[in-house]
């Protein structure tokens, strides 16, 4: 419990993501309904709530994969709703993929290289002329690739295709991915699923090493154990509503939180 | 204008019944299928063949049907081709596309559509020969039904007319009256949940290849008997299927009838304003602007 | 031996003219997933943009600006990529198999346009008249053709070289990505659309070049030249020599070729007299059943894509 | 096709991308006529459990048992055709289709006539009689349900697998669709229930599972795990501060 003692600094702190009234409706289904919701600069805040609350909708719409129907969303104080999910990224906004997204028929490490912001060889015209700069520049991301990779314990496969690793690795990939752009913020959707135990232990401390970076993380995740013992503040929703908001000790005490996974005891007897 | 009216929804009704097919399988298998304009041809071809074989077999067959230029025979004819197209698409699909579907995704049925539709058109020629040709040698004259407007109209298009309004009514009914329809339509809509219904993909999968090759050769049949018979035919029409397809909305198949009226009815119209050697690209310019407009079509749903 | 060596100038002139369409297909598809199936458009595109440029000029006609060359084979070049951009705005967004659709519908619109439109095309009998650069200093037809494969060699290896080193660039990864996955491209700061775009562009100005060289080739170009077979060929090739190989796509594409005039050659020598007026046929059946079983069978190709990192440091880091 | 169905579920492990499973080695068993509910967090794997035995997962390893014949991996429409039944959780109806199409494209499962089967279901399901014409994309939430559950008992299924019946659907409308499946399961008919809401789904079952993480974490008489308190530490973690008033705070 590491982070405990930035709890309650929490609503002082600068915040980093803010949403305002964000409101998504897919025909009949609310997915999101009014949803405001702040993020703290360095927190890691969890969010939680059951199937079909709209949490991957919250991200999707964020990232702009989703239009909004209503609502502001600011980043680093700067409106970002109606931006595509590239321009979103650029920002300092990464996100990861419930269900991994790699390059499959591309290396480890070239999955990493292509993530590297701001690369002036991906112009078509650019290796014509600023050859030694492109050089120069790819210098610099292949070591910080080599660096995020052996952080990540991925160096050992840099050279494999991404397709043929593990489905706990791929999840690693995707948070070494949006590293190589040095984010201010990751979104991280359920980054524990489908991983083993001790894969997943890894995880956590690497999250916990760029939280201390200053880092932002809003994580998806089922893993409660891993929800209440890491995250600072925790996030429910239920039926596209934030029900509950507070620290890891007041959610384990929220009969209402409770309620909402368990539902109403008595129904249909 | 009466005539350029006249002549659109003739072609439209034809279309419409090549469209069916494309747009069923488009929709189902999730890919382009550049060779479906190919059993057009071989619909037509089909009909030929089985019109000589019956009037072979039996004078009483070489009859005319009254007023039109259609025999028996033919008309015998017709439908064994329905069969046989029907059956060919599935064998196709047997021998090609379904194996890639194991393979690899649906770009690569695209372009294995265009080598079996080169296969295909190419055979056809060298069995039938290079030169067009018409099921029925005499010269039919049109009925002038109005000088002012002109309409010109032959009672072989009447039929085709007709023919091809039985035809859709025909399918109308059998899409929401009898189970196969409802699950063609399932299917459709929703593959895994037909599944969990307890229908056999495969099977219906099987099903839809015929139905539209079925259908793709009573299209043809109309086509060649309004026009000509040629190896060619299919490549001319691909695009107004795709056409048709698209503007009604893949996977919609009202939305292909309605599509393909729309493009027999705009291709046919637009000659009043552009030379006739453009035809070929109108169908791309009712394509482009359709995927602007509306980029799933009339009916389509966004996939 | 003269007519051998002159048959296998010409052959390899061809021959080696496709190489560069297919090249450029192979930057469209092989790289970056795009499928393009109106490769003739841009073909076409090129070859009559040259002509029109550089052509002599024609009574009551547009075009026949008796341009220098190289500024009439860059202008051809450079309409093959207004061409592509005009119909990349429209497709490039779109799903696959629309713009499979929307190409081919551009080739088919071109070749009508090729058809009907004279005062700009020449219609169905086509551009001639065209003088070939250093024709009448250089003399000797058969030097001269030999000169022009020299050319067209140098032309191959350039666009090779250049190709190479633009797929083995930060550019050349970020394609593949695209290909790969476009959503997590997309996520992680690239626009695939603008890079769709970008290669679809590219690729088909490399089509114009291909275009206009074969368009200087026979100083001759007419709607026979840009019929829609020529597109299955190029696939053909680009399939059987590997596509997202470049090496690849210039040994599919003499393989095929091959093929193409030995079935040709092969038909006339042996088939009966009645059966030449099919050879056509045939030779296409064969086409498509090379598609066909290439996919089916071998869908890598000949040489297929190697799994490389990109090499673009320094040499300095790698040797870390 | 038999009436009565008995499910046995022995170790089983699949997903939906090979290596990667996301449940494993769950045992799950449902008896003749017995409701089983299988409650647990969210990313639990419980639609999953459902879907691999319909046939619609990778399955890794272990196997599926239905009276005791051997159904693992078996194509889908075999299996519904055969007397087992499933209702996804979303999805579950044709929405282009009218709901009397989709009762008889569901009846076509059994050999039999399936009209008297529809008739059967009208009175099980008034409310479907309203709607009979109607396309079953207009339906609202719970007609839906009503319809998807009907669809999948027309055939007449020894075994219903149900996945999350209530989810989106007002608490009345939740109410009255668990309500129906005690009716549902006293003439035999197996239920396997993965339910959110576990309060009503345990107060309705007969037995139940609790999963977490893709394994078998509880498993007992459902009305008694309904005031176990290890219930609230599987869904939030930890341990719960009312359940532990001794301890000091």
């Amino acid at each position: 419990m590491q982070n405990s003692e930035r709890v309650g600094t929490q609503s002082t702190a600068e915040s980093v993501l803010s949403i305002r009234g964000l409101t998504k409706r897919f025909d009949a289904l609310v997915a999101l309904d009014d949803v405001s919701l702040t993020v703290g600069r360095g927190s890691i805040t969890g969010l939680i709530g059951p199937n079909g609350a709209g949490k991957s909708t919250l991200f999707n719409t964020v990232v702009g994969d989703v239009k909004p129907d209503l609502g502001s969303i600011e980043f680093n104080g700067k409106p970002i709703q109606g931006y595509t999910p590239d321009k979103v990224f650029r920002c300092g906004l990464a996100r990861t993929f419930q269900i991994p997204q790699p390059f499959p028929e591309m290396t480890v490490l070239d999955n990493l290289m292509l993530s590297a912001p701001s690369q002036l060889g991906e112009k078509f015209w650019a290796p014509w002329f600023l050859q030694r700069k492109i050089q120069r520049q790819e210098s610099i991301h292949l070591q910080q690739a080599h660096e995020i990779l052996e952080f990540t314990t991925l160096d050992k496969v840099a050279h494999l295709a991404a397709a043929h690793l593990s489905g706990g690795q791929q999840k690693l990939l995707e948070l070494a991915r949006v590293l190589m752009s040095k984010p201010d913020m990751i979104m991280l959707d359920e980054p524990a699923a489908g991983v083993n135990p001790s894969l997943t232990q890894l995880l956590i401390e690497k999250i916990h090493q760029l939280n201390r970076s200053g880092i932002t993380f809003l994580i998806i995740e089922h893993n409660m154990d891993l929800v209440m013992k890491h995250c600072d503040r925790i996030v429910a929703l239920a039926n596209g509503r934030i029900i509950f908001d507070g620290t890891a000790v007041d959610a384990q005490a929220s009969e209402e939180l409770l309620d909402s996974y368990l539902g109403q005891p008595g129904v249909g007897i | 204008m009466l005539q350029s009216l006249f002549d659109g929804i003739l072609v439209g009704s034809v279309l419409a019944l090549g469209a069916i097919g494309l747009t069923l399988i488009m929709h189902i298998l999730r890919f382009a299928n550049f060779s479906h304009a190919e059993l057009l041809s071989l619909g037509a071809y089909f009909a030929l063949t089985f019109d000589a074989v019956f009037g072979a077999v039996s004078n009483v067959l070489v009859q005319k049907l009254p007023w039109l230029s259609v025999t028996w025979s033919l008309a015998c004819a017709v439908l064994i081709a329905m069969a046989l197209t029907g059956a060919t698409a599935a064998i196709i699909d047997l021998l090609v596309f379904r194996r890639l579907r194991r393979l690899a995704g649906p770009l690569t049925m695209v372009f294995a559509s265009f080598g079996v539709s080169l296969i295909v058109r190419n055979v056809i020629g060298l069995v039938y020969g290079l030169r067009s040709t018409h099921y029925n040698n005499d010269i039919v004259f049109a009925m002038m039904i109005s000088a002012d407007p002109l309409l010109l109209v032959k009672a072989d298009q009447i039929f085709i007319m007709c023919l091809a309004l039985v035809i859709m009514v025909a399918l109308h009914l059998v899409l929401t009256r009898t189970s196969i329809g409802y699950t063609l339509l399932a299917v459709s809509e929703n593959p895994t949940l037909a599944q969990v219904n307890g229908i056999n993909l495969g099977a219906t999968v099987r099903l839809a290849w015929m139905l539209g090759g079925g259908l793709a050769a009573i299209a043809g049949f109309c086509y060649a008997l309004n026009n000509q018979l040629s190896p060619v035919m299919g490549r001319d029409l691909v695009l107004s299927l795709f056409a048709a397809a698209i503007v009604g909305g893949i996977g919609s198949i009202y939305g292909a009838v309605l599509g393909g009226l729309i493009v027999g009815l705009a291709s046919s119209l637009a000659l009043i304003i552009i030379p006739a050697g453009y035809k070929p690209a109108i169908p791309f310019l009712i394509i482009l602007a359709t995927l602007y407009v509306r980029p799933n079509g009339l009916f389509g749903q966004s996939r | 031996m003269i007519g051998l060596i002159s048959y296998l100038t010409f052959f390899f002139t061809i021959a080696l003219i496709l190489a560069i369409a297919v090249l450029g297909l192979n930057l469209q598809w092989g790289f970056t997933g795009l499928f393009n199936g109106g490769v003739v458009a841009f073909f076409a595109a090129g070859a009559y943009g040259l002509i029109m440029l550089g052509g002599p000029a024609r009574a009551n006609e547009f075009g026949g600006f008796d341009l220098p060359y190289l500024i009439a084979l860059a202008g051809g070049v450079l309409l093959s990529g207004v061409l592509a951009l005009v119909v990349g705005l429209a497709t490039t967004r779109l799903r696959h198999d629309y713009l499979a659709i929307a190409t081919f519908g551009v080739a088919i619109a071109i070749e009508s346009v090729a058809r009907n439109a004279e005062y700009l095309t020449g219609g169905a009998k086509g551009l001639r008249g065209f003088e070939r650069p250093l024709e009448a200093w250089v003399g000797q037809p058969q030097l001269y053709s030999f000169l022009f494969l020299c050319v067209v060699i140098v032309c191959l290896v350039g666009v090779y070289i250049a190709l190479e080193k633009l797929v083995d660039s930060p550019f050349g990864r970020l394609l593949r990505a695209v290909r790969e996955n476009e959503r997590a491209a997309q996520s992680l700061g690239k626009s695939p659309a603008h890079i769709r775009l970008t290669a679809f562009v590219i690729g088909a100005m490399i089509m114009g070049l291909s275009g206009g060289l074969y368009a200087t080739f026979y100083a001759f170009i007419s709607p026979q030249d840009i019929a829609p077979i020529l597109t299955f060929q190029i696939w053909a090739m680009l399939i059987v020599g590997g596509s997202g190989n470049n090496r690849g796509a210039i040994l599919g594409t003499l393989v095929v070729w091959g093929g193409w005039v030995g079935s040709g050659w092969a038909l006339t020598a042996f088939a009966p007299a009645s059966m030449q007026l099919y050879a056509g046929s045939i030779q296409y059946i064969l086409i498509g059943c090379i598609i066909v079983f290439t996919l089916l069978a071998r869908p890598r190709g000949l040489l297929p894509e190697r799994l490389t990192t990109t090499q673009y440091a320094e040499s300095s880091v790698e040797k870390r | 096709m038999s009436s009565v169905a008995r499910l046995d579920v022995s170790e089983l492990t699949a997903g939906y991308v090979a290596g990667m499973p996301i449940i494993s080695s769950i045992d799950v068993t449902v008896g003749v006529g017995e409701i089983v509910a299988v409650i647990g967090p969210n990313g639990a794997g419980k639609s999953t459990l459902l879907k691999a035995i319909a046939g619609l997962c990778h399955i890794e390893s272990g196997a599926i048992h239905v009276d005791g014949t051997e159904v693992t991996g078996i194509r889908t429409d075999k299996l519904t055709r055969s007397g087992i039944a499933f209702v996804p959780q979303i999805e579950n109806i044709f929405r282009s289709m009218t709901v009397e199409q989709n009762l008889i494209l569901a009846g076509r499962r059994c050999d039999k006539q399936a009209s008297s089967h529809v008739e059967k279901m009208l009175s099980l399901f008034p409310l479907l009689k309203k709607t009979y014409k109607k396309r079953a994309g207009e339906l609202s939430g719970g007609q839906r349900q009503f319809l998807a559950l009907a669809m999948a008992l027309v055939a007449e299924p020894g075994l219903l697998l149900l996945d999350e019946p209530t989810a989106g659907l007002a608490p009345i409308a939740g109410q009255e669709v668990l309500s129906i499946l005690r009716e549902i399961a006293n003439p035999g008919v197996g239920i396997l229930l993965v339910e959110q809401n576990a309060k009503a789904a345990l107060g309705l079952a007969d037995r139940a599972y609790v999963l977490a993480d893709g394994h078998n974490q509880h498993e007992g008489e459902a009305r008694a795990m309904l005031s176990d308190p290890v219930l609230g530490e599987i869904y939030l973690g930890g341990r719960r501060r009312g359940d532990h008033a001794a301890k000091p705070v």
